[in-house]
């Protein structure tokens, strides 16, 4: 019995060992990486940010706890610190999962840019959602955007992507979100 | 074994995905593109070359009873160590990749060589079974992905091979795409085998 | 009502839509090598359902108390408790019940290696599930893993009667099937609730 | 300096907890296997293939261990590894006999006629249901491969319509004779002997309309054979292998040449 007690401690001993070499080696790698993986994480945050509400340079998070699909907002501001914008970010489901993605509206509920983060749509069909001729059509447009399936839009339309309605729509109605949260900020 | 004969094996003879069939999660869910699959390809040489040599060197302390949960710490480790690398100084690849990088950790080729080869042998030539195998695997994603990656989007790297016109085949990107691939590949190998032997047993 | 509801769409989700093997490529491995036979197939499911739940269950604990942040630690924890859990598993089997492990036993080592196994876990941090979500979550997912092995396993009994072209016997036709089984599976996807 | 200390602690503990589980688990759920038995399966061949009448080679070992199972019921046995295992239980090494298959049908393509065109699963099992198969002959062998497909040893070959055993590569497990729907397989011991390659119980002019080599009860064997081994019994001759000396005198006297020596 006393060399099972032995045989167990032993075992355990070298397992600790290993567990404890290795997570050692993990900790001290992580510090080393991780400050960088944070600033790169805020970095692309920022450069969205700014890509899709160019004229703001500073942004502040505001507290917002509307609830939704809208998980942020943030408030634009220029050198002069006068408030230019908001930025939001939104994450409507689209056809493959959650497409969370940041929307940028000047002062006068006005969409000014469309950036999407990340998405798992189908690659070919829902990926292009990402395109520029997609996102832009946003640009300029206000409160109750409809998607348009065929045809040239009118000015409160944007033309769906063809063969993947369900992320145009998905993308659509994380735009209204948006701009239907600043409105209530204002 | 002579070090060219591990090499020539992890690469033609025993190649892990073409002929040994494992790895098989990241080989159909990571290859949609080429350099997701060099991407991948080569995290995973990383890591099998690291995990055999330390296995190789701890191989004889370690009883039996706890021997794949050791193991499986040792590999974890640098799968978190690549991971953590890609995150901090390729961010655009570790996206792509997504959740297969801390997956190589399961990835059965990895156990599978700390088990047969590491266990067995001196930490050099476990290391260096470890990089043939790992370049086998990424020869083998690099071509699987190659041929996705140009039927399904008609590009290569990027550059887009068949111009503007092209349509492209987009059942090839998304996942049936890798099972057909893979199942033909592994056909035309069988054939290129065959004819081989039959030429060799004809002689 | 609502509950039920969820849980439902939840299992729905993790069987059809974003199944396991066919869909989100994880445990490929088992289902090609296991998947001869309905019987073998169905003991593989059998014996990937207990070990995913009961993964589940203790990587949850782990994550919430051990980990509590400390995200890079994840996949070494997981993992670890995971191939301790396996190899409890089989011999608590062996002596317990040995019917049962000359069925499944050969399977358990193999369930260590098996992505589906630590992708779960992954998930169910990832989307910070509660711990009842996250066990039935990796439930539907196991329940998932074994629809499509052992529908894979029929197809495949059904192959080795059938005349196939001589270089696609074996694994290029399995393969091959299973693409296709995928893109029946790729059907599941615009199913929205 | 501390959050690189506390995950390695963290870490450390959970490993020292589960390698002490495992290494009690591996002390309280010790099954006791007679190490003799470990010792017996390393030597068998391992080719789980059910000819000693056990579900594969570990079963065979631990009937060997605990029951006294006859070693030489394993039809790969060689010479040496049984006097290994002789040594390991302790037991005196018994000779072994060669057991090899043999196909009792020589209805090839070219003789034997069909009654309907055949397109359909490559199985003889299945094919058989269908009113016994594509051939006119109802006892024939229907060359269709399940005991090709069934043998772990690759020893069978369709050859122009019918099975064909290799000698050398069949270990007699009998896995084919299970399998054949027509039950024209029959594990023999290799001596020479004679074998009638039909089982066909029709009589002679039906025998002959369907089938070029089959045996039409013609007796010429029975009166020709000076040690009675041979016999016509319902139209079909059967050979007596221990009256049967394989002299080959019956071969030359049957009219349609079925019979053989091994």
């Amino acid at each position: 019995m006393k060399e099972n007690i032995r045989s167990i401690i032993k075992t355990g001993a070298i397992l600790l060992v290993i567990g404890f070499v290795c997570t050692l080696l993990l900790a001290l790698c992580n510090s080393m990486t991780k400050d960088r993986i944070a600033s790169l994480a805020a970095s692309a945050e920022q450069e969205a940010m700014s890509s899709t509400l160019p004229i703001a340079d500073k942004f502040v998070k505001l507290k917002y706890d509307g609830g939704g699909i809208v998980t942020a907002v943030y408030e634009g501001k220029n050198e002069d610190k006068t408030v230019v914008g908001h930025c939001v970010k939104v994450e409507p489901i689209g056809y493959g999962g959650a497409i969370s993605m940041i929307v940028g509206i000047d002062t006068d509920g006005k969409v000014t840019g469309v950036d999407i983060v990340s998405m798992s749509e189908t690659p070919g069909l829902g990926a292009k959602a990402n395109e520029p001729e997609f996102t832009n059509g946003f640009i300029g447009k206000g409160a109750g955007i409809k998607v348009r399936k065929s045809g040239a839009p009118n000015d409160d339309e944007i033309s769906a992507i063809s063969g993947a309605t369900v992320t145009s729509k998905a993308v659509t109605s994380g735009v209204n979100a948006a701009i239907a949260a600043t409105e209530s900020l204002r | 074994m002579r070090y060219r004969d591990i090499f020539k094996n992890g690469v033609i003879e025993e190649n892990p995905t073409f002929v040994q069939l494992l790895g098989m999660c990241p080989t159909l869910a990571v290859t949609t593109s080429v350099s997701n699959s060099i991407g991948m390809g080569l995290s995973a040489t990383f890591v099998l070359m690291c995990s055999n040599f330390v296995i190789s060197l701890v191989r004889k302390v370690i009883p039996n009873k706890i021997r794949i949960a050791a193991y499986i710490v040792i590999i974890a480790t640098f799968v978190s160590i690549i991971e953590m690398l890609l995150k901090a100084y390729l961010p655009a690849l570790s996206e792509s990749l997504g959740m297969f990088v801390p997956l190589i950790v399961v990835n059965c080729i990895i156990l599978a060589r700390a088990e047969s080869f590491a266990a067995k042998n001196a930490p050099l030539p476990s290391a260096l079974d470890g990089i043939s195998m790992g370049l086998g695997f990424t020869g083998a994603l690099t071509i699987i992905g190659a041929v996705r990656e140009l039927l399904g989007n008609g590009t290569i790297l990027g550059f887009s091979i068949f111009g503007a016109s092209y349509n492209p085949a987009l059942i090839f990107i998304l996942p049936p795409g890798a099972f057909l691939v893979l199942g033909m590949i592994i056909a035309v190998i069988n054939m290129i085998t065959d004819k081989k032997n039959t030429k060799e047993a004809g002689k | 009502m609502g509950l039920i509801k969820d849980f439902l769409v939840l299992a729905i989700t993790a069987m059809l839509v974003e199944n396991f093997v066919l869909v989100k490529f994880m445990g490929i491995c088992p289902f090609l090598g296991v998947s001869k036979k309905i019987e073998t197939a169905a003991g593989m499911g059998i014996a990937v359902t207990f070990v995913m739940v009961a993964a589940s269950a203790l990587t949850w604990v782990v994550n919430k108390y051990v980990i509590a942040g400390a995200e890079y630690l994840q996949t070494i924890s997981f993992i670890l408790v995971i191939a301790a859990l396996v190899q409890f598993a089989e011999m608590f089997v062996k002596k317990a019940v040995p019917a049962l492990y000359a069925a499944l036993g050969i399977y358990l080592p193999l369930i260590t290696t098996n992505c589906a196994v630590l992708g779960v876990t992954m998930i169910n941090v990832q989307r910070d599930y509660s711990f009842g979500t996250s066990l039935w979550y990796s439930f539907a997912a196991a329940l998932g893993f074994m629809l499509a092995i052992v529908l894979f396993a029929g197809v495949r009994e059904r192959l080795e009667t059938a005349k196939i072209p001589k270089y696609l016997k074996g694994f290029p036709i399995a393969l091959i099937s299973a693409g296709l089984l995928s893109i029946a599976f790729l059907g599941f996807q615009g199913l929205s609730f | 300096m501390f959050d690189i200390l506390y995950p390695a602690l963290a870490i450390g503990a959970i490993s020292l907890l589960l390698g002490g589980l495992l290494a009690f688990a591996s002390i309280v759920f010790k099954v006791e296997v007679d190490e003799r038995e470990e010792k017996i399966a390393q030597i068998l061949p391992g080719a789980n293939c059910g000819g000693c009448g056990y579900a594969g080679c570990s079963a065979f070992a631990k009937a060997i261990v605990s029951e006294g199972a006859e070693i030489t019921k394993c039809n790969l046995m060689t010479d040496e590894k049984l006097a290994e295992i002789s040594a390991i239980m302790g037991v005196k090494a018994g000779k072994k006999i060669k057991k090899v298959a043999h196909i009792a049908c020589r209805g090839t393509c070219d003789v034997a006629k069909n009654k309907y065109e055949y397109y359909g699963l490559a199985d003889c099992v299945t094919a058989s249901q269908l009113g016994g198969g594509a051939k006119a002959c109802v006892y024939g062998c229907l060359g269709l491969g399940s005991c090709a497909e069934k043998c772990p040893f690759g020893a069978i070959s369709i050859v122009d319509g019918i099975a064909v055993v290799d000698k050398e590569k069949c270990v007699g497990c009998g896995a084919c004779a299970n399998i054949c729907p027509k039950g024209l397989i029959a594990i023999v011991e290799d001596k020479p002997q004679a074998f009638v390659n039909c089982k066909s119980h029709d009589k002679g002019a039906v025998v002959k309309n369907v089938c070029e080599a089959g045996c039409i009860g013609c007796k010429i064997c029975e009166k020709k054979c000076e040690f009675d081994a041979i016999r016509v019994e319902d139209n079909l001759a059967k050979v007596d292998a221990d009256k049967c000396t394989g002299c080959g005198v019956c071969v030359e006297a049957c009219p349609k040449k079925i019979i053989e020596i091994m």
